[in-house]
């Protein structure tokens, strides 16, 4: 039963797929939505039966199906996993997943290839709960690298525009960075410990002492390197921002929601790793910090409504790995789901807003669609407000855990985590009132056309914004049912924060923190009504800023140029240089024949003085040479 | 005795297939092929049942050379490899109009026949004589039906013919040398030499320069770029998709057993040659113009993974270098083929002149697509069961051999998805693309559909390869 | 010094002297009538020898037959001129040394081979007359003597065939 | 006369044959024209042909005799197709000088 069960989650979007890939554009562009909504939906009904079933039983689903690798002393099953962790990840992904789905139908029924849409995404639903049911690293390691895939080829969507093309091929290559890692990681904990299963390696680390420790560390470390290629960490975030060439749901799929959460859902399963290893734990932190830090200011300045999103984006998967970092891996987890609801409705949201401005993304060009556009307006102001961290929206008590862990961890993490939501709420507010407020700075010719979106549109919003609001109940302080849930995943028992005067502070400073943050946009964007400068006119720190401190231009600089350049190199100098010493031994022979060839002239008396000699020389040898 | 009928039906196929006449040939060689494969299907029954198929009869008396055929899991892998890829390069060629039709397909079944005996052959002499037979048939597909400048062409050609040959040389004289010692050139013989640590290197090294031409290992691969570029396709299927497997094969069956010593002795060495070609051949792909000359740099860096997995002389690494030779059989012919289907309509093999193909044939784009993440070794492809076997047994040897061979995860993404997006995506290409044929479509998914059915379950031909490696093994650590 | 070991010196002296002068003399002619005369000393050794039969069929085959070959040939080139233009210096020289060196080669090894060659003993044995050569020459070597019958044969017909005039070239 | 080796000794015979036999390589080297070079060359069979005899006499033995018998018969026949040759290249070349015989070469 489970196992029919868990086949039919998993194979719902990758039926949706097929269907879409073979008979999508016969069926139409209606039928070839509805089917990919149906599919996902599927899976999300099936995956919160198993969630009622677990979470009553209290004892994880695990199912082998077939051996995939036979390598050295393991063998690799393929099988599934089903435990708390992985049924919560499947229901946001699923849930969250139906919901982008459905929104689609709407967002994308202009497009021709509308069917080819649902395809890649029933494929990266698909290949999501595989990476999150897998019961071993490799099955993951499926779901990782083919999450990786749908990316590019969503990015790409939009194939006849070869930047798109680039963005997509270095998200792919970014992410492949990162898998690198992984795999590394995959190779010592297999070595060391002859299994790859998430079961029998944890009780292997937890009871073998035989292993050098170095390995370990050596091997968290390589898994967190993957990590960061695909939830976009220092120094490998760099593609999420661009993967926003891609249509607007794919980016609240993929690169808010779901995709970029399994870097800190691969951190969360392999917790008794990492909570063995307080080093990389410390420098998890630390990138974490720096991401969210860093992110946050470029999203300052940022004009395109899709980029200062994904800088959101990074910045807030930054505070999650600030969390993993200080082994609260359930606060991680808890944000990443409050952070889903209202990433993937801002998302939406603006999604609806550049679907009413027939592509428009520059918030310059925007302004006063509040009136026209008031579902859209009041959804992304309650994701805003969550985000921003006010009371009692659901990212007060995300974020704010994650905060108060930081404190209790290292002050000078604290002190950056705030900084940075401080930050998400300035920007997030910069974009709502350049946005939404004062006058519309577009052409006539789209202000003719403003309209509030379809219901299909809206009601995917309206549903991620109500999720946004009260979605910080499962895991408020006192109840924590979130904790309790996940509690037989992690090894170190995690401490609740006791309610005493310094937590209660805390709330406060980050509940200050993000009014004044809007305080802030409020007084600059809404009361002055200042506008941000064109591109031309933007100096000083700011425009460093805008440019994302040139870190493509030095990753450029340090790795693509100078590959292509010994590419080029090797092709031109090194290939001819040793073509043409292979050559070389055929042009020495021919020299060699060549000279050979003048001993041959003919001369009959020459030939008869060599072999004169030559019978000297060889009778001396048989006879003399005794 | 079964095995014989194999190499009599090809040789068969390939005389009939001439005498055929320029019409028929090519349904007649497809016949015989895929008699070939369906017979070697059978003997892969045998084989499972436990039936011994080896063969041994006395052929020349003096010197001492047998007619010795071995068929055990390995060869039997490799077998049917040869024998599943002929019939698809022979059908990849019915979209062609080939001057003196009857000529080529006969010298492909041929070149089929004699790569059968080389994975086949048990005998030193027998398996030189076989190895050095594939040499000629694909020296004349090259040099006859060859595209690009003549004379050029027959430069390639005739180094690569000399270059091989000369490498060989070596090898003959390293069997001479084990011939003098074991007085048979028997596998079986040879297996049970002692020889000292000195004779091994010399041994190995003679064999070392005929396999590294072969395979080709850095830096003895400068005829492959220009051969490849300027064979046609299905010469240039023939020699990436099986006979470089020849050189591979060749290091497990002959070079590590005979000569195990020297290959520890100058492990670091050997990986390191592989995997530095690895890297090189990656880089030096990123920015070829040509496609098949692309191809043939990819190729170049893949087998230098396999070559680097044999000589870890780990269980591991062999296993997952015969695995990645398989899996990079089918995906190379499957790409050459696509490289064959663009220039039929386009007449061009550089990749400038493409482009914005896309959006004319969503389908052909599809296989493509399909074919380059199973060269980029996506998890769920065949390649990546094989390329994940040989990256965890560099692991084994040295985490740096593993990071740095790994570095083709990365690299391979780079250089296929910039070719992919500069030959099929951007925007529509103002010249016609007609949609692919029947028989091609057939074809890429046949190719897709066995890379990815192994990918997912490649327990078969694991099980099917195991034991013999296992015996290499014991032979290597005897 | 017996009578023997004079005739043995003036004949040699002969031998070698006309053997030289063949190859000195620069008229064809002389140096085919010097080879004559060489021949003829080279028969008193044989006769010296006490080998008549080999001695008489020496005088037969090459005074008689190949030296007037050799005569008609010149005749028929009319060559009897002394116009030949010598080898350069050069190899003239190097000619030289060769000579010397054969000679000191074959010598050294002929003395070296002396302890082989053994002491001559004088038996009185009746090795050499007709009827022992012929018993020889018929049972022991009979096959040979077909053998170079049939080569003669060949001979004949090669030389005819190279010596005709080709028809084709009119 | 039967033992004329006694009078003489073997290694005069030797020396003879030797000296004669390097006359006629000497020849053979030093003249380019194509009849003596030939005549240099009947020198040196005789020279062996001599060695053959004494040795046979120190011997005792027919054999060599006989042998010299077969050497007089390839002569015979050699010098009659030489000379054919001979004959032959004079007629097309107009001389027989073997330096102008240069055809021979690679």
């Amino acid at each position: 039963m489970d196992t029919t069960l868990a086949l039919v989650l998993v194979l719902a979007p990758f039926a949706g797929f097929l269907i879409n890939v073979f008979f999508g554009k016969t069926l139409g562009k209606s039928v070839s939505g509805t089917i990919g909504t149906l599919s996902v939906a599927v899976s999300f009904v099936v995956s919160l039966m198993l969630f009622m079933q677990v979470n009553a039983t209290k004892t994880p689903i695990q199912i082998a199906l077939f051996d995939w690798i036979q390598v050295g002393n393991f063998k690799v099953d393929f099988g599934f996993l089903l435990d708390q962790l992985s049924l919560l990840w499947l229901l946001f992904v699923t849930g969250i997943g139906s919901l982008i789905h459905l929104y689609s139908i709407s967002y994308m029924h202009d497009d021709e290839k509308m069917h080819t849409f649902f395809a890649y995404l029933n494929l990266f639903v698909f290949f999501m709960i595989t990476l999150v049911v897998g019961s071993n690293l490799l099955i993951m390691f499926i779901g990782w690298e083919g999450v990786g895939l749908c990316s590019y080829l969503l990015i790409g969507f939009w194939y006849k525009n070869q930047e798109y093309n680039d963005a997509a091929k270095k998200a792919f290559i970014m992410n492949r960075i990162g898998d690198l890692g992984l795999l590394i990681g995959i190779f010592i904990l297999g070595a060391a410990f002859s299994t790859v299963d998430f079961a029998t390696l944890k009780t292997a680390l937890e009871t073998s002492n035989s292993v050098n420790p170095n390995w370990i560390v050596l091997a968290a470390l390589a898994l967190f390197i993957g990590a960061c290629g695909k939830s976009a960490q220092i120094p490998l975030y760099t593609w999420l921002p661009d993967a926003m060439a891609g249509p607007t749901p794919v980016s609240a799929l993929i690169h808010a929601a779901t995709m970029v959460t399994a870097g800190i859902f691969m951190v969360t399963r392999m917790n008794f790793l990492f909570s063995l290893t307080p080093e990389v734990q410390t420098i998890i932190a630390v990138i974490g910090a720096a991401t969210a830090l860093v992110a946050a200011t470029i999203a300052l300045v940022q004009n395109d409504i899709k980029k200062v999103l994904a800088y959101s984006t990074v910045s807030q998967l930054g505070l999650m790995f600030l969390a993993l970092g200080c082994g609260a891996y359930q606060v991680a987890v808890f944000h990443v789901i409050t952070h889903a609801f209202f990433k993937a409705c801002l998302f939406l949201g603006s999604g609806s807003v550049i679907h009413a401005l027939h592509g428009e993304q520059d918030m310059r060009r925007m302004g006063g669609l509040k009136k026209v556009m008031p579902i859209t307006y009041i959804t992304m102001l309650i994701s805003s407000l969550a985000i921003s961290g006010i009371f009692p929206l659901a990212g007060f008590w995300s974020k704010d855990e994650i905060l108060m862990t930081a404190f209790h961890h290292n002050i000078a993490l604290w002190v950056i985590g705030s900084i940075a939501s401080i930050m998400t709420a300035f920007y997030m507010f910069r974009l709502m009132f350049l946005t939404f407020w004062k006058d519309f700075r577009g052409t006539e010719e789209q202000k003719h056309h403003l309209h509030e979106s379809p219901k299909l549109i809206t009601i995917p919003l309206i549903i991620l914004a109500i999720l946004a609001a009260i979605g910080g109940a499962i895991n408020l302080p006192g109840n924590a049912w979130l904790n309790h849930y996940l509690a037989p995943l992690f090894s170190v028992a995690h401490q609740e924060h006791v309610l005493g005067t310094t937590e209660y502070m805390l709330m406060g400073i980050a509940l200050a923190g993000g009014i004044i943050g809007i305080a802030i946009a409020y007084m600059k964007y809404a009361k002055q009504g200042q506008l941000p400068e064109e591109d031309a006119q933007i100096t000083g720190f700011s425009k460093v800023l805008y440019d994302k401190y040139y870190v493509d231009e030095v990753y450029e600089f340090l790795f693509v140029k100078p590959i292509n350049a010994l590419s080029r190199f090797f092709r031109d100098y090194i290939e001819t240089a040793v073509s043409g010493f292979v050559f070389g031994l055929g042009k020495a022979t021919m020299v060699l024949g060549a000279q050979g060839r003048k001993v041959q002239n003919g001369n009959i008396g020459l030939y008869l003085f060599f072999f004169v000699l030559g019978v000297i020389a060889i009778i001396s040898y048989l006879f003399l040479a005794q | 005795m079964d095995v014989i009928y194999l190499l009599v039906l090809l040789l068969v196929g390939a005389l009939a297939t001439y005498l055929s006449g320029d019409k028929l040939a090519s349904k007649v060689a497809l016949l015989f092929s895929l008699g070939a494969f369906g017979y070697s299907l059978y003997l892969l029954n045998l084989l499972e049942a436990g039936v011994n198929l080896d063969y041994t009869a006395a052929w020349i008396t003096k010197p001492n050379i047998a007619f010795a055929l071995k068929t055990d899991g390995l060869a039997m892998a490799m077998l049917l490899l040869t024998t599943a890829l002929t019939p698809m390069i022979v059908f990849s060629g019915f979209g062609n109009d080939y001057k003196n039709a009857r000529s080529i397909y006969a010298l492909i079944l041929f070149m089929s026949f004699a790569m059968a005996g080389t994975f086949l052959a048990a005998d030193g002499l027998l398996y030189y004589i076989f190895w050095e037979l594939a040499l000629i048939p694909i020296y004349f597909i090259a040099l006859l039906w060859g595209n690009g400048d003549a004379e050029e062409r027959k430069k390639a050609v005739l180094k690569f013919f000399i270059y091989t040959l000369g490498g060989s040389l070596f090898m003959l004289t390293g069997f001479v040398y084990l011939y003098l010692q074991a007085g048979s050139f028997l596998l079986t013989d040879l297996y049970q030499l002692r020889l000292s640590c000195a004779q091994q290197f010399w041994i190995f090294m003679a064999f070392f320069l005929a396999y590294a031409i072969k395979i080709p290992i850095i830096p003895f691969h400068t005829w492959q770029a220009k051969v490849y570029q300027k064979a046609p396709t299905v010469g240039t299927m023939l020699l990436s998709g099986i006979m470089l497997k020849m050189g591979l094969y060749s290091v497990l069956r002959w070079q590590l057993p005979i000569a195990p010593l020297a290959a520890k002795g100058h492990q670091y060495v050997l990986i390191g040659l592989s995997v530095a070609g690895v890297i090189y051949g990656s880089i030096v792909a990123l920015r070829q113009k040509d496609l098949k000359k692309l191809l043939a740099y990819s190729s170049l860096a893949h087998v230098g993974l396999i070559a680097a997995g044999a000589y870890t002389l780990t269980l591991d690494g062999l296993r997952g270098a015969v695995l990645q030779m398989i899996a990079h059989g089918f995906t190379v012919v499957g790409l050459f083929f696509v490289a064959e289907i663009i220039f039929r309509r386009y007449e061009t093999r550089l990749i400038a002149e493409m482009g914005g193909i896309r959006q004319q044939t969503p389908k052909f784009t599809s296989m493509f697509l399909l074919l380059v993440l199973a060269s980029v070794a996506l998890p769920s492809t065949f390649n990546f069961v094989g390329e994940f076997t040989v990256l965890y047994s560099l692991f084994q040897v040295n985490l740096g051999f593993a990071i740095l061979g790994g570095l083709t995860i990365i690299l391979g993404a780079y250089y296929m998805l910039k070719m992919f997006q500069h030959a099929m995506l951007g925007e529509v290409n103002a010249k016609p693309f007609a949609d692919v044929t029947f028989n091609e479509g057939l074809l890429l998914v046949l190719i897709v559909a066995v890379l990815f059915f192994f990918g997912l379950y490649s327990k078969p031909i694991t099980d099917l390869i195991s034991p013999s490696i296992e015996n290499i093994l014991i032979h290597i650590n005897r | 010094m017996s009578i023997i070991t004079i005739l043995f010196c003036v004949l040699s002296a002969i031998t070698l002297a006309t053997a030289f002068l063949t190859i000195f003399t620069k008229n064809p002619i002389h140096s085919a009538i010097y080879l004559v005369i060489c021949f003829f000393s080279i028969a008193g050794h044989y006769l010296l020898l006490n080998s008549q039969f080999l001695a008489i069929v020496h005088i037969i085959v090459y005074s008689g037959a190949i030296m007037i070959l050799f005569l008609f040939t010149i005749m028929l080139m009319n060559l009897n001129k002394e116009d030949e233009v010598h080898k350069p210096r050069v190899t003239r020289w190097a000619a030289v040394i060769l000579f010397c060196l054969m000679c000191l080669v074959l010598i050294g090894i002929f003395v070296n081979s002396k302890p082989i060659v053994g002491e001559y003993t004088s038996t009185g044995e009746d090795y050499q007359s007709i009827k022992v050569l012929g018993k020889v020459l018929l049972n022991e070597y009979m096959v040979p003597f077909e053998y170079a019958s049939i080569l003669l044969l060949t001979a004949m017909i090669g030389t005819v065939l190279l010596s005709k005039k080709e028809k084709s070239e009119k | 006369m039967n033992n004329i080796l006694n009078h003489i000794g073997i290694e005069n015979y030797i020396f003879l044959s030797v000296i004669l036999f390097c006359i006629g390589v000497f020849g053979v080297l030093y003249r380019r024209n194509a009849i003596i070079v030939f005549m240099s060359i009947e020198i040196m069979l005789n020279a062996v042909n001599l060695l053959f005899v004494a040795f046979s006499t120190y011997h005792q033995d027919a054999q060599g005799q006989v042998f010299v018998f077969f050497s007089m018969a390839v002569a015979a026949a050699e010098v009659a197709v030489g000379l054919a040759i001979l004959v032959s290249i004079f007629r097309n070349l107009g001389s027989i000088d073997i330096d102008n015989l240069k055809k021979l070469k690679g």
